[in-house]
């Protein structure tokens, strides 16, 4: 045991594959631990971060919906040209409250809120072609 | 003149109008269904609109939908491809009520075809042999029983207003006609809103013989016949042209006689007359008003592009090719390629080179949903003669990949190399015969 | 009978003569060298052997192993391609000598179309035009400056037993003409093994016009011209039939010589004739004794397969497609896929469906090696005329995904979409005078 | 116990397949442990087995080696149907000597050998279609 170098001792640990190296003799004593599994932990936050996106948009999905087109037609956010809009973005809006026009084959189709809430966005242009299941507006329950 | 037509279809079809109006320099708008996203056609295309969720009744064959589509994306007409509305009357009514340019035949042409005894009475005027059997709706179970004695059993009850199998019944004796006869109203009225019934002779054993013509309302061509006996639970698996059973003295009667009906009808577009031949005898069946699956291998024999005529016959503007028949030449085979189950393609790789054409809108990684069609692919070959063809299909089929779902390429493969089908004497039973050996 | 062939030839071209064969019921046999051991020409034949290292010199062109390969494998025949061995008669020769069949010319045909002097008398002799030039050897410079005072510069010089550009010299005025005299025959010598040359009226903005023949050695049928103006260093690009530039007239009249030529040479398989077209004069240059790469368009407009009806010639067993000329239909191109680059092809999608057709030997996944030709594909196409050829080719082009290496489709697009290609008024200087756009 | 060298110690642990170690004698303890995830075992037995596999092919390549064809022909172990064969398996060879006849276009061509070996295997059968490069002996160098 005549080999007792503590600066050996340390750099032969660096160097090796031993996380954890512990030497009692006598009244002299090491112990050392490596940082190990850096990939490990990395890991572990890439899911911790998916865990924390999938709630985040089950939240967002609790109260934020988006309103999108039932049909395929021109979008019209007010029944006339001359007349107000059905809705701004901030409106609060009641269940069966109307809230655009899509005109299909000459036919004006007014469009219902399904649910009381907040305007927050409003997705398509006027005198915009919109298809199927094309989002037209975003809302936050209430 | 047309600049822009909107393809109410999807699938292999919807891939075939776009490629053909791409060739003539007409911009293309695709539609799609929620499930659909991932299409092809879209890719192909050059606008492409949602038109509703995956259940058919919402998409596919959503009249107001479609039509606002093809309104609001500046389009001047409408192709209709197979199936889903391509034969509506009331869509080709709403079409050419919005303005727009339906691609097919007018909507008197598609009612009066719509009513089986109406076409039977004018296949017969020129000169088109038709089954026995009456020319005019049944009232009575007396006066059934009088035809049936007449014609002699089997006998079948067809809905006059009908098509695609439904409401027909195959009736063997005399004991069965009131129930049977009582039974098909129904259901008549039923699928066709209509209990109008007529009865025929009820063919055994026949082959499943259609002519093809394209026609501008005043000249008439025809591109030959086209065999599709190989059929189960009569849904198509393989067609070809020339058929081996037409004579030739057949098929010149045929063509007179089918031309002529054209003329008669003032007819605009492609169409396609179907007969069942049973002892030497074509007998007239039902006139498909529209393109079918199976127009390649007129197409090849014809070298005329079916697609593209249509297109400009609609558009008041039909080709030097509508001025005299075509020459027939060699012959065309196609198989049609179905899924057997769903779920993703993880490989697909076509036969190539000369002779063949495959119309798909498969590819590596697509996704075959449940809500539509089986059909994955259509493979046709272009050789001299029957034999050739089938070598030919054969070959193709050995350098098809198609990998990740379960298909019919093994059973097609055995009935092209099964003795019958070799041989060209057969009929529509074939499959039914040798389902055991598949 | 034929019932195997060998396929001396790699890539494209030996897939396109294997499912020829198939389709006929015919063995195929296929050859490769040890770089070539993913070909897909081996998968598709029924039986492979390997006849050399990387090197062509000790593969495709080791007559003694390819002969060898055939002898053991059973085969009653040999179909040389394009390129490689097609037009050596010193192979021929070794074919027939080993009791095998050769699928093309004999060895005298070959023999004295080899020969450009002997060529360009038997085509005059046809009725066909010739170059204004000399038909017999040049044998001193004052016999050439005589000529080229008569013909007016520019002339050419070239090696009565050259080819392929080989020993062929440019000249402008007198200044110029001992040294390159001189410079010619020695050319000749070393390329050819033969000091002859001769002298023609050099074309400074020529169409490159080749009319496509099949002959049994009776019967002459015609399959129409192609156009093949479009070239980078005199390297074909694309290729269409009917030619623009050709009037009826002049069709018919090459038509009735070109026949003749062939007639008095009794000349057996597929072959061509290459001419330069200026100022509405078709020149004989030479013919070619094998099939070409762009046999394709021909096989579109006439419905003619080549490679088969090749096939039967050989075999003794033409076919009724002999006895008379095909109507010839439409219109048809072919651009030509290169790589630029080595590499593996990370993803290949064809475009599909009417009216194209695709021969190449690539697949996701395949090596393009440096050691052979880099045509990874011909896109063929086959429509009404040639400005719908255009479009349709641009969708096909638009359709084909090819990843991985370097290749020339974006400057086949651009090609297509110069105005001086669309409107038809260009000669085979077209490429270089677009070059620094493309 | 006289071979208490933590160098050894820590060498013999670094190697070994041990992944804690705990020593006590007398007044003198080591203890370590090494951060042993499945994945870099397993990787150490891949990388160790193609060392082996590399270090094997390695001494077949020096003396081990496979004669193939130089051309295409008809592959003959004797120079006529009722003469002896040219090699047998277990035979030693000179360079120089013929082995076989490869027969094409007619010709017989006697393929010799270039190097001094000793027959393995004979691995085409006579009369046998042999390609370019298709393996004929395989044999060892001496």
């Amino acid at each position: 045991m005549e080999n007792l170098d503590i600066d050996k001792i340390l750099d032969r640990f660096e160097n090796s594959s031993i996380c954890e190296l512990e030497i009692t003799y006598k009244d002299f004593q090491i112990k050392c631990k490596k940082n190990t599994t850096i990939s490990q932990e990395i890991t572990k936050e890439i899911v911790k971060t998916k865990k924390e996106e999938i709630t985040t948009s089950e939240i967002k999905d609790e109260k934020i919906k988006t309103i999108t087109s039932p049909i395929v037609g021109t979008f019209y956010r007010a029944p006339a040209p001359d007349a107000n809009v059905y809705v701004e973005p901030n409106q609060e809006i009641k269940k069966g409250q109307p809230i655009c026009i899509i005109e299909a084959m000459k036919m004006m189709n007014e469009l219902e809120s399904e649910f009381n809430c907040k305007i927050i966005e409003v997705l398509a242009n006027s005198g915009q072609l919109v298809e199927y299941g094309q989002p037209l507006f975003k809302v936050e329950l209430i | 003149m047309i600049k822009k037509v909107l393809i109410a279809n999807r699938g292999e079809i919807a891939i075939r109008v776009i490629r053909a109006l791409k060739s003539m320099g007409i911009k293309s708008v695709a539609v799609y269904s929620h499930a659909d996203k991932d299409g092809l056609w879209l890719k192909i295309a050059d606008e492409a609109i949602c038109i509703g969720p995956a259940t058919v009744s919402e998409s596919y064959l959503n009249i107001t939908n479609i039509i606002s589509a093809a309104l609001y994306s500046h389009c001047d007409a409408i192709h209709p491809g197979v199936g889903f509305l391509s034969e509506s009357a009331e869509f080709v009514k709403a079409v050419e009520e919005s303005g727009l340019i339906f691609i097919g035949p007018n909507k008197d042409t598609i009612n009066l075809l719509g009513n089986k005894v109406e076409a039977r009475i004018l296949a017969k005027k020129a000169g088109l042999d038709v089954t026995p059997g009456s020319f005019k709706e049944i009232e009575s179970v007396s006066e059934l029983k009088t035809l049936a004695n007449k014609l002699g059993y089997p006998i079948i009850l067809k809905a006059s207003l009908g098509g695609g199998g439904k409401g027909m019944r195959v009736i063997t004796n005399d004991a069965d006609l009131e129930k049977n006869f009582n039974l098909a109203k129904e259901e008549a009225n039923k699928f066709f809103a209509n209990p109008a019934i007529h009865v025929e002779k009820f063919l055994t054993h026949p082959r499943h013989i259609e002519i093809q013509l394209l026609s501008d309302g005043e000249n008439v061509i025809f591109l030959g016949e086209r065999d599709c006996s190989v059929q189960k639970n009569h849904q198509k698996l393989i067609e070809e042209s020339p058929s081996n059973i037409v004579s030739q003295k057949m098929r010149n009667k045929l063509k007179r006689a089918s031309i002529k009906l054209f003329k008669l009808l003032k007819y605009q577009g492609a169409g396609t007359i179907e007969f069942l031949l049973e002892d030497n005898n074509c007998y007239f069946m039902e006139v498909n008003a529209r393109v079918q699956v199976e127009h390649p291998v007129s197409e090849f024999v014809s070298s005329i592009d079916i697609i593209k005529e249509m297109i400009l016959i609609s558009d008041n503007n039909s080709s030097q090719n509508m001025r005299e028949n075509p020459i027939l030449r060699n012959h065309s085979m196609e198989v049609r390629i179905n899924a057997l189950s769903c779920g993703t393609i993880t490989k697909f790789t076509p036969p190539l080179g000369p002779s063949v054409r495959v119309d798909t809108h498969i590819y590596s990684g697509y996704k075959v949903s449940p809500f539509y069609d089986s059909m994955l692919a259509k493979i046709i070959v272009y050789t001299k003669n029957r034999q050739e063809s089938i070598k030919t299909m054969l070959s193709c089929l050995s350098e098809l990949e198609l990998e990740g779902i379960k298909t019919n390429k093994e059973v097609i493969i055995k009935i092209l190399n099964n003795n019958k089908f070799v041989s060209g004497n057969f009929d529509t039973s074939l499959y039914k015969e040798i389902e055991k050996d598949l």
